[in-house]
């Protein structure tokens, strides 16, 4: 039973760093600014949530009490991490930031007014 | 004194208390108590920052909402992971606009959120009507599919959960 | 096994870093590089949570809390910055 | 863990001091910080390195970091905030009295410009004077 | 209490005048000269008691460690000249009434009078070395303000300036003089001294005392080459110079060398220096007078001449030419002052004092000529008068002294000096008041009133007594004077009017007789006067001090140049040079040691990577540095993995509060840096205007600082790591012990924060406070003007993201409940006030970011300099509250209160501590914020209009 | 313990005052700061007479044992540096309540809190909380010394400011290597414990000592790390340079206490370890003052660099760390910033003028330059007279004497030049007519003038508790016994 958790949770963890290791390297990589948006915001988020399973598992095996904590990260990090991305996104647009796609600009009329 | 001005906003109230207990991480009592109190405090004073804080929402749809979503995020995480790895040449990202139905600031956030949590997609813009939401794709073959995809998936479910 | 398990994560982490870092020196648009940074953030909520998993130490996870829930100010406030100059207007 | 911690605070002492010579006062903040971060981390370290204990007591164990140091860093570091934000408006408000973000205000300073109470005779003051009308 | 009286009544006539100074003339007059008159009196009561040998002594200690007792002492020659100071003074007195009489300033100037007479009286009694610098300084002080008398003169300014500058750098030199001299002696007694000659003059230290001393006396009786502040010091009014410069201030320095006799004359070294500084004085002084037009000038340099004279004899090292110094002295103090009364007589009813000008006086005021006459026949060395007997003495000595080994050229300078004296005292006579060419003067010349020619007529019966029968008059207090300046029975002292036919009558003759070739000559020898270029000491004195200050100012402006850099770099290197000298002499472990120790210290893989992120990070901002923005960037990098690595570093504390204090630093930088940019770049909001580059720094600054901050680096690395090698034990293990069962908490931090070192606590908050009210202060009433066209907006630069509002919304009561929790767990777990207030800070912090000031200021409804009032005065009681309780402040105190369903719960004074240490945290960074903010938003209200 | 009470209320006073002055209105405001200070005055004496009994007072904060607990220690040097601290804040506050305290907000508070970390720091006994204190009276000085935002108080003030900052990471950096070698931070208990440092601590001690040198002589505007003063005690308001006049005290007093009591004769391997740099430093900083004070245009300059020259001289008497030397240089000490602080205020109201001084004014100036110059009867001719009886032969003593007479005769002539100031020259000014200057303004200098003249008339006195002081300095085992004995109730 220990072993098999032990395993879970190595494997979580392993998922959790492989995803971060391939949002980083999509961060790295990729062509264009908005294309690059794509790896971190989403693959880290799942890292970080790969983590968090094997925390959580980890603790509560051996805590001998359920450890739960780690779904409040998890909950912060989904609350304010798209706000980043959307912002991000959001700034390279108004610089301009070189994109291969045309960006339909009709709807996106600025907000002077609060 | 009614429980309306006891907890002005009990959803907020719940949440606070939810959260009270898993950053404490073990339950007493005493810990339960401090935390209710907190949980009705902190929405009295808040609330004038956010007045127009949910109120109520469907427990069902958004269990659903949440199971799909958890699944959407692990499968596109892979889809994305060999998108990332694989030939950049290959990928075909664009910029896409999704006409929204939803109305109320917090579920457009939602949505754009969501939209920005699952593999592939960023919300990049919400337009100041809050009509349409601009949104980039990393690998959009076929962009009509792709708006359909976020109207339907995520969309319906949230006005299931809020409206 | 976990602390194996630790180990290749560690590195595979120390990795990612290495690359946010890299997009953050390299740039070449500020947006680039407050997306690497934010990716820093991010890396390291999950390598505090990592350490907390192979040192079996729970004392890692206030930081890791706090950087979960306040991360992304400084992203907010770098595009604020970018976006309208005035971050706090 | 010695070695690596003696290079860190060498790396931030190091980048610190070289910011804190540069011409422009934003570097000069820069600076104060990175030597600021050097500092706080060679603070920590005089009570020499521990990992995995911190001062936080829990039943059976005995071995715990030096808990002084911390304290006297935790303090260190929220004046050090202090500090910088005072440093930052002064900052500011010297930019917008000289237009210019040069640590010394201009390139050459303006000496006795308040001073009055001169102790000259009064042919050479009007000199002065007239020649800084000029 | 005699002595001490004397002393006291001149500055109760000070005081008198002072009070009475709206009084009219005369009554300020006799107010400050009645007790002039009673000092005077009592003088002459003690004169038999001091003429008959005695010493009289009163004794005070004033600051016993410094060697200053207050005592007093008169002795023959303290006793003459104390008469001579306090007569002279009672008719400067007088004769002031008249000259000042429609003065404003009366009142002035007989306190400063009165004061200036104290301080003589107090230099020649004080029976204490130091004691008499302190009235030797006195006098020169008082001079100061007496020479300056007129302050809107820049010419008295000057004159004041330039006597002060001298006299009292030549008191310093005494001082030390006195000093060295007290070393030898070990004591500043006068009598200890004056009896220690023999010890004194054989100690290696007497060469350098001797100068000293010397330069004190040389200032101040003006010789040669000191002489030059006493022309110019001629700007003062009259009665002043009168007083000063005739009997007093310049007698003071040959007074000193008479007093300091017995202990330092009597060598080689006296004899080559006093001598023939008095002998250049002497001829220099009679050459000068020679040629001055202005009729003090010439009295100025004649004095000079004379002191010069006194010097010269005193440096003979011979009894007998003490005696005639002592005499030439009183004789001097005589005609001079009556010279100066008629000079200012003649000012005061004619209105020059030019000899050009002057002419034929005679015939309207011959009254005064007949005073000047005889006065300046004193000078010159006329028989019947005082000034003839005296330099008769001298003449004698100088042929004495050429046997003992000076050369011929003292008698030969001494009938020179003679002939010269003769000379200038011809001119003062016959070019005032006879040489009648019809010359038209400023005024209609006649008489003084009677009262003012009295001092003068006193002081001329004065001569022409002392002239004619010397031996009645001055015998028993020369002889007198001169035992005590000796310490040793006086010589006798031949005052016979008529020796014979011997040599110094012959020079006597010579001199006279060459006086009146040189009057003769004196067209002529104008002419070839004015040919000369016109060299003046002053003058050179002025290019010289000109000269030192300027330079000074380059050496001082080339130091402090204004460059942070350069103050930065000195302190740094200073730095750097103290902290590495203790180790450069001490043997560091060996080379083996440290490898095995490095073997041992391998670091592990999360501190590795932490380490490396943060070495790059430093070195991304340092190579950012002239992109702010992108350098913000680096550097919150840097802070994010200092957070890190405090966690990695078992210190989960400062993790937090770094990590909340970088973003809280970020947001600070930001709120900045719109006008900081440098570039487009980063300001990409906001097109400011951009501030100009400056000049780069040049590559061998560049060099240069590195090469600092690397050796800056390496000390602190190298000093860290060889601490880090050393195990030692801290009085830590007491914080560990006691935290729980004292302290009540578990975070054994916290609980030194709040209650161990809670004091440390309240200064840092109090430094937190300080800091918010500086930024309010400093940024008070700032605005940025600009211009519509520097806000740019773009068609996605939307004001209020809608994800951002909202979320920061939703985000705000998570982060309340999470300061809430932060804040009361941090006794036992991570957290603590700092930590939860900088929390609760940056949620209402983002609330204005996202959703603008207006609507965050209309939510938050508060003031948050109010905050950190009640903060801290939270944090204050906690501690008066112990201190009510009759223990010590900030003693804490905690129960564990037992709750019924709950269970057991600690309530600690530290806990209310916390909580105030807390909200004075939400409040500072809050106010700091929003007033950064503030600056911003004017600029957003141009962007709006626009 | 009632008496030791007074010191905490020397710190908790003027803090508690600070906030109260930030919900008051001017008027109020004013009384606040001028009634603290009072008191404060009267504390600080009510101090001096207890401790000039030869026993220490202690003060343990929450209770704790010694050398745990942050301690006040208050021997004879602290009680005078409070006095001084009380006397001189008095007047300035005084003269700044004639309307440089209206300029900007929150004056009083800034000023307070100066006050209060200035008795703090008098008082500290402990190295950590010494920094605490000097942190607090730096950023209140920050923040006053640019007070009222004008170019130059700007332009110094970034100097000054930046400067202390780094000088706040030195003062951190001696701390942590003053810890590391002896695991203490209380003053008393780390003498003890550098009596027997050994190997690696050694060298590491004296690198904390002399760091610390670095940090106190930059406070003090010792030899080379003067050059920021002049400019910024120059350009600050008039009440604040006076106020400042204790702010180089701070450094002076600093070095005497950690250079008695740490770095002492029986100090082991860092006994005198501040010896071999002090004097030449000192040395140095006369002549860096001198040579200012010979090309100053005008007063207020002219003070700083005598500031600068007292300094030096004070510094110098102090490096010979002997009974009679420090004596003469605490002596000195409590003169000479009294002189300057009357100089400064003096220098502000002539500002003001338009014309010639009035009597008055001149013979304060007169005054004030006399004490400034160290000449007799002033006390700083006494002072100086002390200071060289107690120089030591050879070289060290040869240069003392050279630098103190030669200084002194710059100050003279500098000063002579006083007679000049208050001509109505200021073209540019012409159009606006100047504010007479209130009563408290004008008076505020004679106060400290009178202090002079009391401070010479009874110099024996004062230079017999200089003297015991030096006496308490010098052998500071009684002070450490008296840490060491103090225990807590906890
Ligand atoms: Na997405
Ligand atoms: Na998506």
């Amino acid at each position: 039973m220990a072993t098999a958790l032990e395993f879970l949770v190595a494997f979580f963890l392993i998922a959790g760093a492989a995803f971060a290791l391939i949002g980083s390297i999509g961060l790295a990589r990729l062509g264009d600014f908005y294309s690059r948006l794509h790896g971190p915001t989403k693959a880290t988020t799942l890292g970080v949530g790969g983590m968090l399973v094997a925390s959580s598992v980890h603790f509560t095996v051996r805590g001998n009490d359920f450890s739960a904590h780690e779904l409040l990260v998890a909950a912060f990090l989904l609350l304010t991490a798209p706000v980043s991305a959307h912002l991000l996104a959001r700034a390279a647009l108004h610089l301009q930031v070189y994109t291969p796609v045309d960006v339909p600009g009709e709807t996106t009329t600025p907000d002077i007014t609060p | 004194m009614t429980s309306a001005r006891l907890f002005p906003q009990p959803m907020v109230s719940v949440v606070l208390f939810a959260v009270w207990l898993l950053a404490a991480n073990r339950f007493t009592v005493g810990l339960a108590l401090l935390g209710l109190g907190f949980a009705a405090l902190i929405p009295w004073y808040t609330s004038r920052f956010w007045p127009d804080a949910p109120q109520r929402l469907r427990v069902r749809p958004l269990a659903a909402l949440m199971a799909l979503l958890l699944y959407d995020i692990v499968v596109a995480n892979l889809r994305v992971a060999v998108l990332i790895l694989g030939p950049r040449s290959r990928l075909r990202p664009a910029f896409f606009v999704v006409p929204l139905d939803v109305r109320g600031p917090f579920t457009i956030t939602l949505l754009a959120s969501i939209v920005s949590l699952t593999p592939g997609t960023v919300s990049a813009a919400v337009a100041q009507d809050r009509r349409t939401l601009l949104v980039h794709g990393l690998d959009v073959p076929d962009i009509p599919h792709a708006v359909r995809q976020i109207k339907h998936r995520y969309e319906r479910r949230l006005q299931e959960v809020f409206e | 096994m976990i602390i194996l398990a630790g180990q290749i994560a560690l590195a595979m982490m120390a990795l990612a870093m290495l690359l946010n870092l890299w997009r953050l020196m390299r740039g070449p648009d500020i947006a680039d590089r407050i997306a690497a940074l934010d990716t820093l953030y991010i890396n390291s909520v999950a390598l505090l949570v990592l350490l907390g998993v192979v040192r079996g130490s729970t004392l890692y996870f206030e930081a890791a809390l706090l950087m979960a829930l306040l991360g992304f100010i400084g992203t907010v406030a770098l595009c604020l910055y970018v976006l309208r100059g005035a971050i706090m207007e | 863990m010695n070695l690596l911690v003696a290079i860190v605070v060498a790396a931030l002492v190091g980048g610190g001091v070289f910011l804190v010579l540069r011409t422009r006062v934003f570097s000069v903040i820069l600076g104060l910080m990175l030597l600021g971060y050097g500092v706080n981390l060679f603070l920590l370290a005089t009570g020499r390195l521990r990992t995995l204990v911190p001062p936080i007591l829990i039943e059976g164990i005995t071995a715990y970091a030096d808990p002084l140091p911390q304290a006297l860093v935790l303090t260190a570091i929220v004046i050090g905030f202090g500090m910088t934000a005072f440093l930052v408006a002064l900052a500011l408000r010297e930019r917008h009295l000289t237009g210019t973000d040069h640590v010394d205000g201009t390139h050459s300073i303006t000496r006795d410009t308040e001073a009055g109470a001169e102790i000259e005779e009064i042919e050479e003051i009007e000199v002065s004077e007239a020649r800084a009308d000029a | 209490m005699n002595l001490l009286w004397t002393l006291l009544l001149p500055l109760v006539g000070s005081a008198l005048a002072l009070m009475l100074r709206r009084s009219s003339s005369t009554v300020i007059a006799w107010t400050a000269a009645l007790p002039v008159c009673a000092a005077a009196l009592l003088l002459a009561w003690i004169g038999p008691t001091v003429l008959g040998g005695d010493v009289l002594r009163e004794q005070w200690r004033w600051v016993p460690a410094a060697g200053l007792s207050a005592g007093l002492r008169a002795d023959g020659l303290s006793w003459l000249f104390a008469m001579v100071v306090v007569i002279i003074g009672l008719l400067i007195q007088l004769y002031a009434r008249y000259y000042m009489e429609t003065s404003r300033e009366l009142g002035r100037l007989y306190a400063l009078l009165g004061l200036f007479m104290t301080s003589m009286l107090g230099l020649v009694f004080s029976d204490n070395l130091v004691m008499m610098v302190v009235f030797w300084e006195a006098t020169s002080l008082v001079s100061y303000l007496l020479i300056g008398f007129n302050r809107e003169d820049p010419d008295a300014r000057a004159g004041a300036q330039l006597a002060l500058s001298i006299t009292a750098t030549g008191g310093l030199c005494l001082l030390g003089g006195v000093l060295l001299l007290g070393r030898m002696v070990g004591s500043y007694d006068l009598e200890t001294v004056l009896a220690a000659g023999d010890l004194i003059r054989a100690h290696e230290l007497y060469l350098p005392a001797l100068v000293l001393v010397l330069l004190g006396a040389f200032t101040k009786s003006a010789q040669f080459p000191f002489h030059f502040w006493l022309p110019r010091a001629m700007a003062a009014p009259t009665p002043i110079s009168a007083y000063l410069h005739s009997a007093t201030m310049v007698k003071a320095g040959v007074f000193l060398l008479a007093r300091m006799y017995p202990a330092l004359a009597g060598t080689e070294a006296w004899l080559g220096i006093v001598s023939t500084v008095g002998l250049l004085t002497l001829l220099f002084g009679a050459y000068s007078a020679m040629w001055q037009h202005d009729l003090k000038g010439l009295l100025a340099y004649s004095t000079i001449s004379h002191l010069g004279l006194i010097t010269l004899l005193l440096g003979f090292n011979s009894p007998m030419a003490v005696g005639a110094a002592i005499f030439h002295i009183v004789n001097h103090a005589t005609f001079k002052a009556s010279l100066f009364m008629a000079a200012g007589m003649i000012d005061h009813e004619v209105g020059t004092r030019d000899m050009r000008v002057l002419n034929g006086l005679w015939k309207h005021m011959p009254f005064t000529g007949a005073l000047a006459i005889v006065a300046a026949g004193a000078m010159a060395g006329v028989p019947l008068l005082n000034g003839f007997i005296s330099k008769e003495m001298f003449f004698a000595e100088a042929l004495a002294a050429r046997e003992d080994g000076i050369q011929w050229f003292v008698p030969f300078g001494a009938v020179l000096a003679g002939a010269l004296a003769v000379g200038y005292s011809l001119r003062f006579v016959m070019e005032v008041f006879f040489n009648d060419e019809g010359r038209e003067h400023p005024q209609h010349p006649h008489e003084p009133p009677t009262f003012m020619r009295l001092p003068a007529t006193a002081l001329a019966l004065g001569c022409l007594a002392v002239g004619v029968a010397p031996a009645v008059f001055v015998f028993t207090p020369l002889t007198r004077a001169v035992t005590a300046t000796l310490q040793a029975p006086a010589p006798v002292i031949d005052l016979a009017l008529w020796h014979g036919v011997n040599l110094p009558l012959l020079m006597s003759i010579v001199a006279l007789a060459g006086g009146v070739v040189l009057y003769r000559l004196r067209d002529r020898a104008y002419r070839w006067h004015d040919r000369l270029p016109p060299i003046e000491a002053a003058d050179l004195f002025d290019v010289l001090v000109r000269f030192t200050r300027h330079s000074g100012g380059r050496v001082n402006t080339a130091l402090e140049n204004g460059s942070l850099q350069r103050y930065s770099l000195l302190l740094i290197t200073s730095a750097v040079v103290m902290g590495v000298t203790p180790w450069l002499r001490t043997a560091l472990p060996g080379t083996s040691n440290t490898l095995t120790t490095l073997a041992l210290s391998l670091p592990d893989a999360p501190s590795t990577v932490i380490a490396v992120m943060l070495v790059i990070g430093v070195f991304a901002t340092v190579r950012q540095r002239h992109r702010p923005l992108t350098a913000i960037i680096a550097i919150s990098v840097v802070g994010l993995f200092m957070s890190l690595a405090f966690v990695r570093l078992a210190a989960p504390d400062l993790a937090l509060t770094q990590l909340l204090v970088e973003l809280v630093t970020i947001l600070l930088l930001l709120l900045a840096l719109p006008y900081f940019a440098t570039t487009a770049h980063d300001s990409p909001g906001l097109r400011l205007s951009i501030l100009r580059p400056l000049t780069p720094s040049s590559a061998w600054r560049l060099w240069r600082d590195g090469a600092v901050a690397i050796a800056a680096a390496l000390a602190t690395g190298a000093g860290t790591f060889l601490m880090l090698e050393q195990p030692f034990t801290s009085r830590s293990a007491y914080y560990l012990e006691n935290s729980l069962s004292k302290g009540g908490g578990r975070n054994v931090v916290n609980v030194i924060l709040v209650d161990f070192r809670g004091f440390d606590t309240m200064g840092e908050v109090a430094v937190l406070g300080a800091a918010a009210l500086g930024v309010l202060v400093v940024l008070h009433g700032m605005r940025f003007r600009l211009d519509a066209g520097d806000v740019q907006f773009s068609r996605f630069a939307e004001r209020h993201p809608l994800l951002l509002a909202m979320i920061a919304r939703a985000m705000l009561p998570l982060a309340l409940l999470m300061s809430m929790f932060v804040l009361l767990r941090g006794h036992d777990l991570p957290g603590g006030g700092f930590a939860a207030g900088l929390l609760t800070a940056i949620a209402l912090a983002v609330q204005t970011m996202a959703s603008g000031a207006e609507w965050t200021r209309q939510r938050l409804r508060t003031d948050f300099v109010r905050w950190i009032v009640i903060g801290f005065t939270i944090v204050l009681s906690t501690g008066l509250g112990s201190l009510a309780v009759g223990r010590p402040f900030l003693t804490s105190s905690y129960q564990a209160v037992q709750l019924p369903v709950i269970g057991k719960i600690p309530l600690g004074s530290a806990l209310l501590f916390d909580i105030g240490v807390y909200v004075v945290v939400v409040g500072t960074v809050l106010v700091i914020l929003n007033r950064l903010a503030q600056l911003s938003q004017d600029l957003n209200r141009v962007g709006a209009r626009s | 313990m009632p008496e030791a009470s007074l010191l905490i209320v020397a710190v908790v006073l003027p803090l508690a005052a600070g906030m109260g002055a930030l919900l008051s209105p001017l008027r109020v405001r004013r009384v606040l700061l001028i009634g603290t200070m009072l008191l404060l005055l009267v504390i600080a004496v009510a101090i001096t007479v207890r401790v000039d009994e030869g026993t220490l007072l202690l003060y343990r904060l929450g209770d704790w044992p010694a050398p745990i607990a942050v301690m006040l220690a208050v021997d004879r040097l602290s009680a005078m540096m409070l006095v001084l601290t009380a006397v001189v804040a008095l007047a300035t506050g005084w003269h700044a309540t004639g309307g440089v305290d209206n300029e900007a907000p929150y004056f009083h508070t800034l000023f307070l809190l100066q006050v209060a970390g200035l008795n703090g720091a008098f008082m500290a006994g402990d190295l950590f909380n010494l920094f605490v204190f000097f942190e607090l009276l730096l950023i209140a000085s920050y923040t006053l010394l640019t007070y009222g935002s004008t170019r130059a108080r700007l332009q110094s003030g970034m100097h000054y400011v930046v400067l202390n900052l780094v000088g706040s990471t030195l003062f951190l950096l001696a701390i942590g290597l003053l810890y590391a070698s002896t695991g203490t931070l209380n003053m008393a208990d780390m003498a003890v414990q550098l009596r027997t440092v050994a190997g690696v601590h050694a060298p590491m001690a004296r690198s904390g000592a002399l760091l610390l040198l670095v940090v106190f002589g930059l406070k003090a505007a010792l030899g080379p790390l003067s050059f920021w003063l002049p400019s910024a005690y120059t350009a600050a308001p008039s009440s604040i340079a006076a106020l400042f006049a204790l702010m180089t005290k701070v450094g002076v007093y600093a070095i005497i206490r950690v250079g008695t009591l740490m770095f002492g004769r029986e100090a082991g391997a860092l006994a005198n370890v501040f010896e071999p740099w002090l004097l030449p430093v000192a040395l140095l900083t006369i002549a860096v003052g001198a040579v200012a004070a010979l090309s100053a245009r005008a007063l207020p300059r002219l003070t700083a660099a005598l500031l600068i020259v007292s300094v030096g001289t004070m510094v110098a008497a102090a490096a010979l760390f002997t009974a009679a030397s420090l004596a003469g240089a605490l002596y000195y000490l409590a003169h000479s910033t009294l002189a300057v602080a009357a100089m400064f205020l003096l220098a502000g109201n002539v500002r003001e003028l338009r014309h010639r001084p009035p009597a008055f004014v001149f013979g304060s100036l007169f005054v004030a330059a006399v004490a400034l110059a160290g000449l007799p009867p002033l006390a700083g001719f006494i002072g100086k007279v002390l200071i060289l009886q107690a120089a030591p032969g050879g070289r060290a003593g040869i240069g003392l004497f050279v630098a103190i007479l030669l200084s002194s005769a710059i100050a003279v002539a500098s000063l002579s030049r006083v007679a000049n100031t208050g001509r109505a020259i200021r073209v540019r000014l012409a159009g606006s007519q100047p504010p007479v200057p209130r009563f408290m303004v004008r008076h505020a200098p004679s106060a400290l003038l009178l202090m002079i003249v009391a401070l010479s008339l009874f110099a024996r006195p004062a230079t017999a508790y200089a003297a015991r002081t030096a006496g308490q300095l010098v052998d500071p085992q009684s002070y450490i016994d008296a840490v060491q004995a103090a225990s807590g109730s906890r």
